[in-house]
């Protein structure tokens, strides 16, 4: 039992990043009516957010001791970063709390990065097919991506959590288990959370604000609002903006879980463009769907139990789910009829 | 006898109740004309004679095969054609290819591997097409992708590629909307002659001038039913009729 | 390198293919019409082709590598200090090139994928000229152009490659490797463990589900449980999983106590980093301190894991701060002209290019078949690992093993791993028969 | 006239493709592709995406799947070339037929959808094949380190016919002419052109002409009387046939077959050559795939010695210059210059290098574009 509710815990962490990630990606697909591809790579962004800030808040005053050397005779540096120069303790925190001061910064960046996206490249693609689409956005996300890799090399670079929340919180007790049964790391608690904070926010603004009104009006029929004399291009640039953003969101926060390297936006690009289409193009309930669905069921395929009766079941569950649900399920589990569907 | 029979057939939209148990029976060879106002299920029962809609309840057979249950591509084999209402044509293929298609499916089926003869350009088939674009006066454009046609011609085109399969029922949903005058007396000459050839046409039309021109019979749709079902004269009388038409101002 | 003469293998093939008409017989292989040997050299110079990973994860591995290969030739060809030329036990090589020829080198991209691995390859022989290849950064890629190279008729000289397959069943008379393997690894690492965590232990392995994954797991089971180690389960991951936490809760409590995460590169920093922050480092079972083990080691991964690889053990070919003269010269040699310390992945190309030198050198030729005899048996020092011999019956190094554990204290970001122990050359011997496969024969092209 | 005849022009255009072919080694010496194995690559590729561009180009279903077939293509032919023969010709023949029994069973399925839909299906499938090949399915694929021959194997025809390859590891031999190096090239290049023929006959076939009313508007054709469907499903499996040769070729030329084949990057491969090339085009398909493979081999070689050596016309300071910025887009930063290479044509050159093609060759002979000579691409009107 108490391993059944671990699986769920790693399954609903686990989804809040498919959910993320494919909330982004549905919403441009149900606004613009565009594939992106790049959308990885934006993942990708976000979780280098965190490492610039790291890094920037590193940058170490370079004292050189004469009195040692290092074994290839260079005089050994001592390194001591500014903000510990120059706040002491203060400086000290600031390092140890980077991935959620990263987010502030991250924020304004995707934001930034999304807008420009958007109005320098993806609104020439808005009338072009989607094979078209397909091949500039992967484009763009491969120069990304060798961006990203000359400047940080190809190796992951660790991002660790905040001393506090390294440790394990044990609440199985509280559910009647014993002590230690049901233990979980605690920055993967803060993920799940933030993921469905930063959903319950996405879906607010689309469902409490005029803006949103405009948007949701926009996914169900583009054309009408656009006679209503409603600038809904300017809108969409700011929901490729917002879509940008949760994307990069996803990535900053993840960064404690999987060392981010420059290539692990296209090993999350398939896996977030099969959670759309099994939650519905252009649906944002079934995004969400369908990632944490995605996410338990992984959980559960990887057991023991399971992998003894069915041999390699975890590799392919993903894609396995995907086929079912597209048969028997044509438009997803929340997809709209006339979707990407020529 | 007659060639479509409808009996009783209803369907629904939700709260909607689009067709109310709608019964017509159209002679083969005639020319009969379904008009109504705008909303009353004309296309509606279109779609349910092409399977592009399956009614609730009721039936409908063609010659005594009923076309109920049966793909699109089937009804269409059994010599059912339709002119659709906003022109569905091959936009990225040129004038003479979105004819010679539908030839080629009426000669060779509904599938057949045919991959390794080329079309010619000057066979049999090219020639049927061509005169069927000169039929409907498009001939001089018959090698120019047909997407950037205006929208006249773009049902001129269609009307070809539905001729051009010999059909025993022709499906007609507003024909001449948006043609100029002229080209809407042309397209009424070409219905006549096909009419003389002996295939059965259902034509759904506002302009009343074309409807008094070709329908040899006029059944009146308002509200899902048939208010009224006559030949053109005693339709023009027909106090329900200009009711149905507010007052019967088109009339 | 930019000329692009055909292949005199290539005419020969082509003008014997053209001469010969369809109905002839299979007696024309084009081996009846080599007098001499694919890519003989005959004018000044002497092309080395090095083939690493220049794009996706291994793309930093592969870079080092290419430095040290750079490195290398300027050895050999007598530019800079000479490195570990200077403390090499053989002094064939006078820092002239190689049999009085200059060595020159192309490179290509591995992408560490068999398939473009041996299009490169294949490039470099074909178009190139290349007489010996070398290079890599995983099995499935060395055993794919090593394959090749048999085939084609040129030396292969390994580059990172741990799985026993290599020089195992999948063995070829014209590859070798300097590098150790998953046999050696569990060898070497078995005794320390016993001195570290006692022989009452349950382990519970997490396993790459590829070749080398079964390879290294099937080592490690085997040389813990003759320490009297029980194996609580052996759980397959599949390659590049990323998150790992549905396979790492299952262990909170299963009653193991050590867990041994047979993982190589990313999967490696990303399942060691999960298995940390789900306490297990901390952790006590039955009593115990919960251990994890890391069969091997890679200290340009390790650096992607950052704290977390503190105190975990694992085995390394060679690290840079090893004290012998060879080693201290390497790094000596490598830090001055890129600033850094070199890796396990540059020290293991540096040796192989070194080593494949020296024999032709004393070969008198790069006749694959010459240069593959007096690589036999060949009994060496002063490459750093100690005395070390290219065993002739399956063209595998056997040298010392180091056993390594992430260091508490780093004094640079270099500063990763700390020596546990140099467990010697003789406990980690094995056998030859006992991995199976067949050398073959030499092919010279 | 004769049923079968086949215009001036299309002849004229394979004779020029003919001739291309054959002599490609002569011709692509000078940029440096004029060595066997690029040579193979070329052909082999080349006819991957002709068969693709059968079912993206003309149907207009974008498949992400096609690996799948390429790979068990080459599986088949290693098999082949393990149990029965050395001799390429059965090996490719039962490759083909692997090629087509497989995306049979995946297209029947694949098809009950369309759009994305579709895409992410084949994906799936496609995903499936490689993660079980590169795990479970060890015993037949041999897992990461690829399925390749060994001297025990038993070859049981080659046995029957009394071949014996001695102690060395056997090579794919065409009745002695050993299936490497230019003899292998030309293997793959006669088969290229006999490919490029058969898409030629489809093209201008009915069969051809009803695959782009598929894409054109698919609605339509069914209120035509066609049943759409099995016209996809064909398009799919003659494509996934041609996959399967070209896997098996592959295996012809160099007998590993590995799991990397079937992975979504090497399916999205082959539909990235076909559009740079040009969808729906007859070369494009053709011209893509040499691109790209030219990249993959000739631009990641280049290393800072040899740009220095290009460079070395200029004064020192802008030789190193000149090296430091070139050295990003060659060597280990050739990806990113498919990535812009990829941005750049699909802005400016929306049809493919084809259309530069087409483009130049107007502005040379300054008349009005053919539109209907093989099926030019028009960028698809948004409906």
């Amino acid at each position: 039992m108490d391993a059944i509710l671990l699986q769920v815990l790693n399954g609903l962490d686990k989804g809040g990043a498919y959910a993320l990630i494919a909330l982004g990606l549905t919403i441009i697909f149900g606004t613009l009516g565009v594939v992106n591809f790049a959308h990885g790579a934006l993942f990708m962004l976000g979780a280098f957010c965190a490492v610039t800030v790291k890094a920037l808040l590193g940058i170490t005053k370079v004292t050189l001791d004469p009195t040692q050397t290092t074994p290839w005779g260079a005089p050994m540096e001592i390194r001591q970063p500014y903000v510990e120069v120059w706040f002491g303790d203060f400086g000290t925190t600031l390092l140890d709390y980077s991935v959620p001061v990263s987010i502030l910064v991250a924020i304004p960046i995707m934001l930034l990065i999304g807008i420009v996206m958007e109005r320098g490249l993806i609104r020439f693609f808005y009338k072009r097919p989607h094979a078209e689409q397909i091949l500039v956005t992967f484009g763009l996300a491969i120069v990304i991506q060798e961006i990203v890799k000359s400047n940080f090399g190809a190796n992951p670079i660790p991002q660790p959590a905040p001393d506090m929340f390294n440790g394990m919180i044990d609440f199985g007790v509280a559910l009647g288990f014993d002590a230690g049964n049901v233990v979980y790391p605690a920055w993967r608690l803060i993920y799940f959370l933030f993921s469905v904070g930063v959903i319950a926010a996405v879906f607010a603004f689309l469902q409490f604000t005029t803006f949103g009104m405009v948007v949701r009006a926009g996914m169900a029929d583009r054309e009408t609002v656009g006679l209503l004399g409603i600038d809904i291009d300017r809108r969409f640039t700011i929901v490729f903006g917002i879509a940008a953003v949760v994307a990069g969101l996803a990535g900053t926060m993840y960064t404690p879980i999987l060392s981010p390297d420059y290539h692990m936006g296209m090993d999350f690009l398939v896996l977030s463009f099969v959670v759309v289409v099994v939650g519905g193009m252009g649906s944002l309930g079934g995004a969400v769907a369908a990632g944490f669905l995605l996410g338990v069921l992984q959980s559960f395929a990887s057991m023991n139990e399971v992998k003894a009766i069915l041999p390699g079941i975890d590799q392919i569950i993903i894609y396995l789910i995907a086929v079912v649900v597209l048969l028997v399920r044509p438009r997803g589990l929340m997809g709209r009829r006339g979707v990407m569907e020529q | 006898m007659s060639a479509l029979s409808v009996k009783n057939v209803n369907k629904r939209f939700g709260g909607l109740k689009a067709l109310d148990n709608v019964n017509l029976e159209i002679d083969g060879g005639t020319v009969h004309a379904i008009i109504g106002p705008n909303g009353a299920g004309k296309s509606t029962l279109l779609n349910c004679f092409i399977g592009r809609l399956e009614p609730d309840t009721g039936s409908v057979t063609f010659n005594g095969q009923s076309l109920l249950g049966m793909a699109p591509h089937e009804i269409n084999q059994a010599g059912v054609s339709r002119v659709f209402q906003t022109p569905e044509i091959f936009g990225d293929l040129s004038l003479i290819d979105n004819v010679m298609i539908p030839s080629f499916a009426r000669r060779d089926g509904a599938f057949k591997i045919n991959a390794w003869t080329p079309v010619r350009r000057n066979g049999p088939m090219a020639e049927k097409a061509m005169s069927m674009l000169e039929d409907v006066g498009l001939a001089a454009k018959a090698d120019e992708t047909a997407g950037h046609l205006s929208r006249g011609d773009k049902r001129r085109l269609e009307l070809a590629m539905c001729l051009v399969q010999d059909p025993k029922l022709l499906l007609l949903d507003e024909p001449t909307a948006g043609m100029a005058r002229a080209d809407t007396n042309n397209t009424i000459d070409l219905m006549k002659t096909i009419a003389q050839r002996g295939v059965t046409m259902v034509v759904i039309e506002h302009d009343m001038h074309v409807v008094f021109s070709l329908a040899e019979k006029i059944s009146v749709l308002a509200q899902g039913t048939v208010i009224a079902e006559d030949t053109p004269a005693n339709i023009k009388g027909n106090p329900k009729v200009q009711e149905a038409y507010l007052g019967g101002a088109h009339l | 390198m930019s000329d692009f003469k055909v292949t005199r293998r290539g005419l020969l093939k082509s003008t014997a293919a053209a001469g010969v008409a369809l109905a002839t017989p299979t007696i024309f292989s084009s081996k009846s019409f080599a007098a001499g040997y694919l890519n003989e050299p005959k004018g000044k110079t002497v092309t080395f082709g090095f083939n690493v990973p220049q794009t996706g994860a291994y793309a930093d591995e592969g870079a080092d590598e290419l430095r040290a290969y750079q490195l290398a030739v300027e050895h050999i060809n007598g530019e800079g200090d000479g490195g570990m030329l200077n403390t090499f036990s053989s002094k064939a090589l006078k820092g002239n090139g190689v049999n009085g020829k200059k060595v020159v080198f192309v490179t290509g991209d591995t992408q560490t994928k068999s398939d473009a691995a041996r299009a490169s390859a294949k490039r470099m022989i074909e178009k190139d000229g290349a007489i010996m290849i070398t290079g890599g950064s995983s099995s499935g890629v060395a055993i794919a152009v090593q394959g090749l190279c048999q085939e084609a008729g040129v030396i292969f000289m390994a580059g990172l490659t741990h799985s026993n397959d290599t020089t195992g069943k999948d063995k070829r008379a014209n590859g070798f490797r300097h590098f150790f393997n998953t046999e050696m690894t569990g060898a070497a690492l078995a005794p320390v463990l016993k001195n570290s965590f006692g022989t009452d232990r349950t382990a519970y392995h997490l396993t790459a589900d590829y070749t080398w994954g079964w390879s290294q797991e099937g080592s490690i089971k085997k040389y813990t449980e003759k320490l009297g180690w029980k194996t609580a389960s052996a759980v397959r991951t599949p390659l590049g999983a990323g998150d790992f936490s549905q396979y790492i809760t299952p262990v909170l409590n299963s009653g193991a106590d050590v867990l041994v995460l047979n993982h190589y590169g990313r999967d490696m920093v990303n399942s060691l980093t999960q298995a940390v922050q789900f306490g297990l480092r901390d952790k006590q079972v039955n009593g115990k301190d919960f251990a994890i083990v890391v069969p091997l080691y890679s200290r340009l991964m390790a650096q992607g894991a950052g704290e977390n690889v503190k105190g975990i053990f694992g085995s390394t070919n060679w690290h840079w701060s090893l004290q012998d003269e060879g080693s201290k010269a390497f790094v000596k040699s490598f830090g001055k002209k890129y600033g850094f310390p070199p890796s396990q992945a540059a020290h293991t190309t540096y040796c192989q290019a070194i080593l494949y030198a020296d024999a032709c050198q004393r070969a008198g030729t790069f006749m694959p078949s010459g240069v593959g005899a007096a690589l036999e048996g060949f009994k060496f020092d002063g490459l750093g690992n100690g005395p070390t011999e290219y065993r002739a019956e399956d063209h595998q190094c056997f040298k010392d093993v180091l056993v390594v554990k992430g260091k508490e204290n780093p004094t640079s970001k270099f500063d990763v791993l700390e020596v546990v122990e140099v467990t010697p050359r003789a406990q980690v011997e094995y056998p030859a028969s006992m991995l199976g496969g067949e050398l073959g024969p030499y092919n010279n092209g | 006239m004769f049923a079968n005849t086949i215009s001036k022009k299309d002849l004229a255009l394979l004779a020029v493709f003919t001739a291309a072919v054959l002599a490609g080694p002569i011709i692509l010496k000078p940029i440096g592709a004029g060595y066997p194995d690029l040579l193979q690559k070329f052909a082999i590729y080349g006819i991957f995406a002709l068969g693709f561009n059968i079912l993206f180009g003309l149907t207009g279903y974008l498949s992400f799947g096609h690996a799948a077939f390429l790979g068990v293509g080459s599986y088949t032919a290693v098999w082949t070339f393990k149990l029965l023969s050395m001799n390429p010709i059965p090996a490719i023949i039962l490759a083909t037929i692997a090629g087509g029994l497989f995306s049979a069973l995946i297209g029947f399925i694949s098809l009950r959808r369309s759009g994305i839909y579709f895409s992410i299906l084949t994906l799936a499938f496609a995903q499936m094949s490689y993660n079980l090949a590169y795990s479970v399915l060890t015993p037949i694929t041999n897992g990461e380190t690829g399925l390749q021959l060994t001297q025990s194997d038993p070859r049981a025809l080659d046995v029957a016919f009394g071949r014996d390859y001695g102690a060395v590891l056997p090579v794919s031999d065409l009745f002695g002419m050993e299936m490497q190096g230019y003899p292998g090239f030309y293997f793959c290049a006669v088969m290229l052109i006999v490919c490029f023929f058969i898409s030629m006959r489809i093209y201008r076939s009915p069969f051809g002409m009803m695959l782009r009313a598929v894409k054109s508007n698919q609605n339509r054709l069914n209120f035509t009387g066609v049943h759409t469907r099995p016209y996809a499903l064909t398009a799919f499996i003659i494509s996934g046939m041609y996959a399967g040769l070209a896997g098996g070729l592959l295996a012809v030329t160099d007998p590993l077959a590995g799991a990397e084949r079937m992975q979504w990057t090497a399916s999205g491969e082959v539909v990235l050559m076909t559009i740079l090339g040009g969808a729906g085009t007859l070369l494009g398909p053709v011209i893509g795939a040499g691109a790209i493979k030219y990249f993959e081999n000739i631009f990641s070689a280049f290393n800072d010695g040899i740009l220095m050596k290009i460079f070395s016309f200029l004064p020192e300071v802008l030789q190193h210059l000149a090296v430091s910025i070139s050295s990003l887009f060659v060597g280990e930063g050739w990806h990113l210059t498919l990535g812009a290479l990829f941005m750049v044509i699909v802005i400016f050159l929306p049809g493919g290098l084809m259309e530069g093609v087409t483009r130049l060759s107007n502005l040379f002979r300054k008349q009005p574009p053919d539109d209907r000579a093989g099926g030019t691409p028009h960028p698809a009107p948004a409906e």
